[in-house]
């Protein structure tokens, strides 16, 4: 983390482009005003950065860039959803933020070198694993086989067409999308599949015993890609996922993010699934 | 409109009217008390209707219509009407206006009830009365939608000045939902049920006055309305170990926001 | 404009009072033949809902009657009901009920004087407007209006609603400290009040002589805030238990509010005309002579001279709690025990708009069975009407109708009515016949 | 030249005025309006001479007795912690110009406090605090100016109150560790001191202090015994309560609290070692600048586990359900510690009587 003398207040950035990516999900593309503080700034695909907006607060959002970012450029996709992120969607190219971070866990790039390694999303949970899909295909040689599953409701709610076409096309990458809901909107043109991601394992031709899988979506949605994968034989300790909780601080201070003894902000967001398995299964904790 | 589109369309330099009901004009002087603030939002808005201050423009087209006041009259269900129908947001402040406030208790009236109060205090020309009155005093959301909401009895000048801050943000006011406890305890006051025996509605009442009652050694009444899932079973519990009888127990929640759905509980 | 056509006039909202409410004006021949306020406040029922219930829940809602004044009602409840119950309360909590009393005088009147009466006089619309031209005195004012809620909320936390008074005295006892603050606090204030005084002189004023009956609180020695003595400008004193074998209260068809009159049916005025009117001699030296330096001879019949009225009585208010500072001692036992049984009792208080006199009924369980409160500003209400009569048509009733709506509302502000008090907004109906 | 040190109660302006010319503010227990809390001090005087508390489950009174001792009540009704992580308090603003340029500044506000009485178990609960703000993996600027400009004065325990249950963690009434000076009262007479620091020896050196006196030493030792044997509550060794809360998840018990629990709270907001809080924007009228604050929430708050689309702990169950995992179980995994110091706070001031160690008990039956 950016870390010169308070964890506490946030740096000021530009966001240099605004980009919205559907109705209510907007990408901002942001550079730091000091360019020391640019040069200096370093993070990992799955840590996440606190935004903040003017006068009204702070809220997390995962980086989208992966390490190798263009420096000085880095990536946030919103979804409109509450007080601060309503506010965040009226903000325009030039417009100044603030942030803090990068913080968390990030996804495991080094263990995943060497095996086959699937990234399966829901909703907007596609946002914090571009990152980590962008680091595996400019380090082709060094993973085995690529497979990003992308669930959605309606066809309508696709963002990143344009990425997905361009993994697709990547050498040793398949691209397995599916809409939930009954029909989708845009009848005939949508060419992906139907149904749950989970649908798809038959058929990704991967070597799941050395496999690893990346996973974020609802939580329900996220224990279910774990136990199917699991079932198909991709061991435990290679399913990741990551978990959202309130946050105010993201320094382990504010105790929003506890899940029993786990601060959700430094000790994940990023888990293997075993370390939060039986934490999940209680209601309320 | 979709909640996304809230406050999208809000003018650089909005319009503000202020609008009152039956009420004590008490939340609008929330504004004029603070009269820096007042003069300070004067340079970023058009107060184009604020009777008690000066400006008077009663039904002009308004991006937020600040209303204070419950309903209790045919005349004023027409006039909210209006008033409703030229305004982008509406924001409602203080009890009366969202929850009726004290003069709901007439709510409890029947009809025979409410006219021997009409007899009792109108002893002439009660029919005018009779004609005009409504049996109840309801909250404005009772008859057109509302926007925002700020609780209290009276609201005070900083929730009033941050909620229209928020709004000039083009971002929604923020809701208080803990109790009183939370301030309580943050000023660091002794707790009076603890120390002093006296029934407080402390912890079930919204923040928001900063603990003031029990900052001057006394329960908290719960002018500020329900807190978010307040226990009011267990409190009543706590009234009845205390010594207090049904009937002031009863008193003690029908009160300033009698019609609050939250305060209601065995 | 012709004298016999007859037009109907609505005029907006009477701007700068506080309730709402419409007069009607009818002018035939260039006379005024009807001149009715109308006060439609949508009734609130006070004086039922609070029946049965408990002396200290009654104090708490009485404040809601009104938020500009809401501590003469709760001063004047508690009073009556300790009178009923025949709970002494203590020198202690005397002097802070005043203290607490002079700090609403001082926020009402200046509120008044600056925001609400001196626009008129100055020719804005309103207070804001104002400030454009005068920041210094608008500001000013609400320096002044600050500290008065300010010491309002030493007691009360607040000073809308305040939660501090309590049967028997008051629930508790700010610390010496937070009391002694207010002395630098005051004696600075003292400065602005004389600058006050100095500037509502220099107002013009129309001349009008209003021929009512002044009515006020008596103190034996001192101006009165807490009285127990009523005196006229007719000449009487008495007890304020004799309200009722003077004055007679009633629900005048056009309002919502009660009225009040002599019992001939004569008007009164209350408020700090008559106040200095009656209880000049009451005033120390040097604020006599400051009242003097005003080129305003007391007692004065001309109800625009309300406004130095206002500045005067401010003044001795500002005086009179830097001495209950000065003299403030903590206590550990603000209020008096507690005790109930039946009876009746009046009590009064002077508002900053005039007397608010109540009459309270218990039973022995100590519930209230029957209440009155007469506000100040319903009292006036006749009177209001008389000299809108008086006014107007010394004014021109052949001036075109905004200016003599203006003039009408100038009359109608300087009553600072708070018609909140039972009602709301003024609209004026001009009807020429 | 003994261990201990003597001061008599004449002389403890003394030791005020060395500490004010050090430039420390001095803050102890004081009585005010039925109550004994955290204030300044300036001479004295102002101690609360003869004062004595009783608290119970939702119930605490104090009385004026004849005694001539300043500290034979319990503990005041705040801890220490409001001095260090403060209820609320500005973090840092931010002004914006007119072209939207944001100037971001920290505030860090601090003084130097020297505070005279506090009692082990506060002084443990500062240990714990140090943990999150100090001692973790990011710091708190300002919790950690504030801990190095404190100066702590420890007032060993002669009198436990009903609600105390420090013995049954384990812990004892008497200040091991964590102060500069630490003191034991002696009746009518004055206080044993022992020094805790460097920071407490230089300033002892000024005073010029007698050694006690053995006997006093050993009258000092058996009162804080008789403090610690007059503790009635019980629990089961800690370790065990750890893994049974959290093997008991969804013990009947927690059903029946939320019976009782208002959720008001309280029990988080008096404890010496909370530390959960919430920020927010307070920006002025024109919108030209913003204060962020920070302010003590609780997991009994509405907010706390407010995530869009789920409020995970909605039910009071789960909000008392944890607060009691984390104050006695998940906080070891934590902080390698205990969450809770045994000073009875939570029990006193629930307004409903919710007793922590009844509710423990039940649990781990
Ligand atoms: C590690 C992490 C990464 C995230 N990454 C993204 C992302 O890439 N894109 C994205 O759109 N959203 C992301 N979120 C969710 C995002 O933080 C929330 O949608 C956002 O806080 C909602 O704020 P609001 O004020 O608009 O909503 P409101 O519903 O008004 O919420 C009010 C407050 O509640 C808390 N809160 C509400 N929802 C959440 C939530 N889901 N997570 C954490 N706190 C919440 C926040 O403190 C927020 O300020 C992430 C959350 C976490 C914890
Ligand atoms: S005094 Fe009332 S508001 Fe304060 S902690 Fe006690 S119960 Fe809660
Ligand atoms: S989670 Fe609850 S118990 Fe734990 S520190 Fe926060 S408020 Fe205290
Ligand atoms: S346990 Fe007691 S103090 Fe704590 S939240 Fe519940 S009712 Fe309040």
């Amino acid at each position: 983390m950016l870390y010169t003398n308070d964890a506490y207040t946030p740096f000021e950035v530009e966001v240099v482009e605004f980009i919205q990516e559907h109705h209510d999900i907007f990408t901002i593309r942001l550079k730091f005003t000091d360019p020391a503080i640019d040069s200096k700034y370093f993070f990992r695909p799955g840590q996440f950065n606190m935004i903040y907006l003017y006068g009204v607060g702070e809220v997390a959002i995962s980086i989208v860039n992966d390490r190798n970012h263009q420096p000085g450029r880095f990536e946030h996709t919103i979804q409109v959803v509450g007080r601060i992120t309503k506010g965040m969607a009226k903000l325009k190219a030039g417009d100044k933020v603030g942030i803090r971070g990068p913080f968390g866990t990030a996804w495991p790039m080094e263990e995943a070198k060497g095996k086959d390694v699937i990234i399966v999303t829901g909703g907007l949970g596609n946002a914090p694993l571009v990152a980590a899909t962008e680091e595996v295909l400019k380090n082709r040689k060094q993973y085995g086989k690529l497979r990003v599953l992308h669930g959605i409701r309606t066809s309508d709610l696709l963002i990143y067409e344009d990425m997905y076409t361009r993994w697709n096309n990547s050498p040793e990458t398949k691209v397995y999308m599916a809409t939930s809901n009954a029909e989708p909107v845009d009848n005939g043109k949508w060419t992906w599949g139907k149904g749950f991601v989970t649908n798809f394992i038959p058929e990704l031709g991967v070597d799941y015993a050395n496999s690893i899988v990346m996973c974020v979506g609802p939580e329900p949605m996220m224990i279910g890609v774990a136990k199917s994968f699991i079932a198909a034989g991709v061991k435990p300790e290679n399913v990741y996922i990551s978990l959202e909780r309130s946050m105010k601080c993201a320094i382990g201070h504010c105790g929003h993010c506890q899940l029993g003894a786990q601060f959700v902000c430094k000790d994940g967001a990023v888990y293997p699934y075993p370390a939060c398995e039986e934490l999940l299964k209680v209601k309320g904790l | 409109m979709s909640a996304h589109d809230k406050l999208l369309g809000l003018a650089a330099r909005p319009k503000v009217a202020v609008h009152k009901f039956s009420s004590c004009d008490g939340c609008q002087l929330a504004f004029i008390n603070d009269a820096v603030s007042l003069l300070e939002l004067s340079t970023l808005v058009d107060i184009v209707h604020f009777a008690e201050a000066g400006p008077l423009d009663e039904f002009a087209e308004v991006d937020l219509a600040i209303i204070e006041g419950s309903v209790n009259t045919k005349h004023d269900i027409h006039r909210l009407e209006m008033i409703r129908e030229k305004a982008k947001y509406v924001l409602c402040i203080g009890a009366c206006a969202i929850t009726g406030g004290i003069q709901a208790l007439r709510n409890y009236q029947d009809e025979k009830g409410l006219l021997s109060w009409q007899e009792g205090v109108y002893p002439q020309r009660t029919d005018v009365i009779i004609a005009e009155d409504l049996p109840t005093a309801k909250p404005i959301s009772a008859y057109v939608p509302v926007d925002f909401e700020i609780p209290g009895c009276p609201i005070t000048s900083i929730q009033l000045v941050s909620a229209v801050r928020a709004i000039l943000f083009g971002v929604e006011p923020e809701k208080n939902v803990d109790s009183v406890c939370v301030s309580c305890k943050h000023a660091g006051i002794t707790c009076v049920m603890v120390a002093k025996g006296e029934p407080c509605l402390g912890p079930v009442t919204a923040n928001g006055c900063e603990a003031l009652c029990p900052s001057l050694g006394r329960g908290c009444y719960g002018c500020f309305g329900a807190s978010k899932y307040a226990n009011i079973k267990a409190l009543k519990q706590q009234f009845r170990d205390m010594g207090l009888t049904e009937q002031q127990i009863t008193h003690k929640f029908q009160f300033i926001n009698s019609q609050d759905a939250g305060l209601q509980g065995e | 404009m012709s004298l016999d056509k007859t037009t109907k006039i609505e005029i907006p909202i009477l701007a700068r009072v506080e309730g709402e409410g419409a007069l009607d004006l009818e002018i035939t021949k260039g006379q005024i033949t009807k001149c009715d306020v109308r006060i439609y406040e949508p009734p609130r029922y006070f004086e039922k809902f609070l029946e049965g219930r408990a002396p200290n829940e009654i104090i708490d809602a009485v404040a809601r009657i009104c938020g500009i004044c809401p501590l003469a009602y709760q001063t004047a409840a508690a009073g009556a009901m300790e009178q009923v119950f025949g709970i002494e309360i203590s020198q202690w909590a005397k002097d802070a009920r005043l203290l607490m009393m002079l700090g609403q005088w001082i926020q009402s009147e200046y509120l008044h004087i600056h925001l609400l009466a001196t626009p008129d006089f100055l020719g804005y619309r309103s207070g804001i407007e104002m400030a454009k031209d005068y920041p210094n005195e608008v500001l000013r004012g609400v320096r002044l209006q600050h500290l008065g809620n300010d010491i309002m909320k030493l007691f009360g936390g607040r000073s809308v609603h305040p939660n501090g008074v309590k049967l028997g005295g008051f629930w508790h006892s700010p610390k010496e400290s937070a009391v002694k603050a207010f002395i630098p606090r005051l004696e600075a204030a003292l400065k602005d009040a004389e600058d006050v005084i100095k500037f509502v002189s220099g107002l013009t004023f129309p001349d009008t002589t209003i021929p009512f009956t002044q009515v006020s609180l008596r103190h034996p020695t001192e101006y009165p805030v807490i009285a127990d003595h009523i005196v006229t400008s007719d000449g009487l004193e008495f007890h304020v238990n004799d309200y009722d074998k003077h004055f007679r209260e009633f629900h005048a068809p056009q309002s919502t509010a009660l009225h009040s009159t002599t019992l001939d049916g004569r008007p009164i005025l209350l408020g700090p005309l008559s106040r200095i009117n009656l209880n000049f001699d009451r005033l120390p030296k040097h604020i006599q002579d400051m009242a003097n330096a005003t080129g305003v001879q007391f007692p004065s019949k001309n109800m625009f001279h309300s406004v130095i009225a206002r500045a005067v009585g401010s003044y001795w208010a500002l005086e009179r709690a830097l001495q209950l500072c000065h003299a403030y001692t903590y206590t550990d036992t603000p209020s008096a025990p507690e005790k109930v049984c039946a009876g009746d009792a009046w009590f009064a208080v002077e508002a900053p708009r005039g007397v608010q006199i109540d009459h309270f009924t218990f039973n022995a369980e100590g519930k209230a069975t029957n209440i009155r409160i007469s506000a100040p500003t319903s009292q006036n209400l006749p009177c209001i009407e008389a000299n809108l009569r008086i006014a107007l048509e010394k004014f021109g009733l052949d001036r075109p109708d905004h200016e003599i709506q203006l003039h009408a509302e100038m009359v109608i502000r300087n009553y600072d009515p708070c018609i909140s008090c039972s009602s709301h907004f003024l609209t004026l109906n001009v009807t020429r016949k | 030249m003994s261990h201990y040190y003597f001061l008599p109660h004449q002389r403890i302006d003394d030791m005020l005025s060395a500490l004010k010319s050090d430039g420390y503010k001095c803050v102890a227990p004081r009585y005010h309006d039925g109550s004994i809390g955290y204030d300044d001090l300036n001479k004295s005087s102002e101690l609360p001479w003869g004062y004595h508390d009783a608290q119970a489950p939702g119930h605490y009174e104090v009385t004026k007795t004849e005694h001539k001792h300043a500290f034979g009540f319990t503990l005041p009704t705040t801890s220490v912690k409001p001095m260090l992580f403060k209820a609320k308090e500005n973090v840092w603003k931010v002004a914006r110009n007119d072209e939207g340029k944001l100037a971001f500044e920290p505030i860090v506000e601090f003084e130097k406090i020297a505070v005279f009485g506090v009692r082990p178990c506060d002084l443990r609960g500062i240990e714990i605090q140090d943990r999150v703000f100090m001692e973790n993996s990011y710091n708190d600027v300002r919790y950690v100016k504030r801990r190095e400009n404190q100066f702590l004065i420890a007032m060993n325990c002669t009198k436990s109150h009903s609600n105390c249950f420090c013995t049954a963690l384990g812990d004892s009434p008497f200040a091991d560790k964590g102060f500069d000076l630490a003191m034991t009262e002696l009746n009518d007479e004055g206080f044993v001191v022992e020094v805790g620091s460097e920071k407490g020896r230089v300033l002892l050196d000024t005073l010029n202090l007698a050694a006690a006196s053995g006997g006093q030493a050993q009258a000092a030792l058996s009162r804080i015994e008789a403090a610690a044997e007059a503790q009635t509550k019980t629990l089961p060794p800690i370790k065990e309560v750890e893994a049974k809360l959290m093997a008991n998840l969804e013990h009947p018990q927690w059903d029946d609290i939320a019976s009782r629990c208002l959720s008001c709270g309280s029990c988080t907001q008096v404890c010496p070692t909370c530390f959960c809080h919430t920020e927010r924007d307070e920006p002025n009228v024109l919108g030209t600048e913003t204060n962020h604050t920070r302010e003590w929430d609780s997991c009994f708050s509405i907010d706390h586990s407010y995530t869009h689309g789920d409020t995970y702990r909605e039910d009071t169950k789960y909000r008392y359900r944890q607060w009691l995992t984390h104050k006695f179980s998940t906080w070891r995994d934590q902080f390698r510690t205990k969450g809770c110091v045994g000073c009875g706070r939570c029990v006193t001031w629930c307004p409903v009587k919710i007793d922590v160690v009844d509710e423990i008990n039940a649990i781990c039956k």
